[in-house]
């Protein structure tokens, strides 16, 4: 069923901890899981020429990335054996520190769990119409680019 | 015709808006649109820009009427 | 100074999706990580000659095993450049559809947080003397064993 | 001498009892205090039961006056 009826992925600010307690509470009655594989992406304080990154402005082609999302999940789900799977992405001001992706797969086994995660995380960073402006401390910025 | 384009990230602060319409010439190709709008607004490091047309990224369509024509810096996601 | 005062390892009863979320809060001020991998271990209701399992019970060698979850996080933080890394497992009776398992791993790069996630679960499988009974709806019980 | 044993999961089962104070031969292998045990309390499947000796599977050590030794079944973690 959460094949089917895929949540927006974009979300607005950062992900709360509390979001991603309130998830792995929601499989607890999935009796069929064995392993949960997690990743969680923060946004990290870089020294660029002297300057702090304070946060991430996240904006996206929104409607795309949706597609491109569910594109991702429909070859995970075909790929990989896996219970479920959970993507979210945040979008507008992210500050150091706070969690900007969350990524969460399950399956009866952990290799399969681990593996369909990577994939989630490679995939999304590759192919998600999302952008990245990073917020110095004196408000200038540069704009991000995936290596 | 006329196409509905978008400016994403960079591209949009270049091009100082988010989208507007263009009139443009029939048959033109996605590479001309590209490069006519990065010599208009002075896109940076236009090697990197992506066009996506009606949320594709497949470069070898034809432009036509409606189409909306989305300006795509670097992915940031993650 | 995570590396320097590991905390036990093995505590009573299943983990809670709160102390997840409280472990993931707690890292929200070391700005120098940009990725978390979690790992969870959920108990499942296998199905054993038309018994279907309700709990395992878990007991340890306690002594040896905190000493090689020890060993394991030294290997781990000479093998990769990770900021921090916790882990927990369950002694006692956990229900199915509950947590057993927390490996959370922490970088600044998500390939090394992945891959030091990896270690740590196949370390802690292969060599953490810990013993599962699993229980049946009959109370009747077999004693697991790591494939 | 004496060697304080400790038996865990199944073998614990087997057994009856979670330790016991064991007095042995002076010179006597871990292998040797493995059989012995083994055959004693009918500790099934033998080939998968390890000995760890004051929290170490190193096999070749002597055993000592006053050790731990744990005999260990097939590990569950994770």
């Amino acid at each position: 069923m959460d094949k089917k009826k895929p949540k927006k992925v974009l979300v607005q600010g950062a992900i709360p901890p509390e979001k991603i307690a309130q998830s792995i509470a929601n499989h607890q009655s999935k009796t069929n899981i064995g392993a949960h594989s997690i990743f969680l992406g923060q946004i990290r304080a870089d020294q660029v020429d002297s300057k702090t990154v304070r946060a991430i402005d996240y904006s996206a082609y929104e409607e795309m990335a949706e597609k491109v999302f569910h594109e991702i999940r429909e070859a995970a789900f075909s790929k990989f054996d896996i219970t479920c799977a959970h993507i979210y992405h945040s979008l507008g001001r992210v500050k150091t520190g706070e969690i900007c992706l969350f990524v969460f797969t399950s399956s009866a086994h952990r290799k399969i769990a681990i593996e369909a995660c990577n994939y989630f995380v490679e995939e999304i960073k590759a192919k998600a119409p999302i952008f990245g402006k990073e917020i110095f401390e004196d408000e200038t910025h540069q704009w991000k680019v995936n290596k | 015709m006329k196409v509905s384009v978008k400016y994403f990230g960079i591209i949009a602060e270049a091009a100082g808006r988010d989208e507007e319409v263009l009139e443009v010439a029939w048959e033109i190709s996605v590479n001309e649109l590209k490069e006519q709008q990065v010599q208009k607004y002075k896109i940076p490091d236009a090697e990197a820009v992506q066009l996506a047309v009606n949320q594709n990224l497949n470069k070898e369509v034809e432009l036509k009427e409606g189409d909306e024509v989305a300006f795509l810096p670097p992915f940031a996601g993650g």
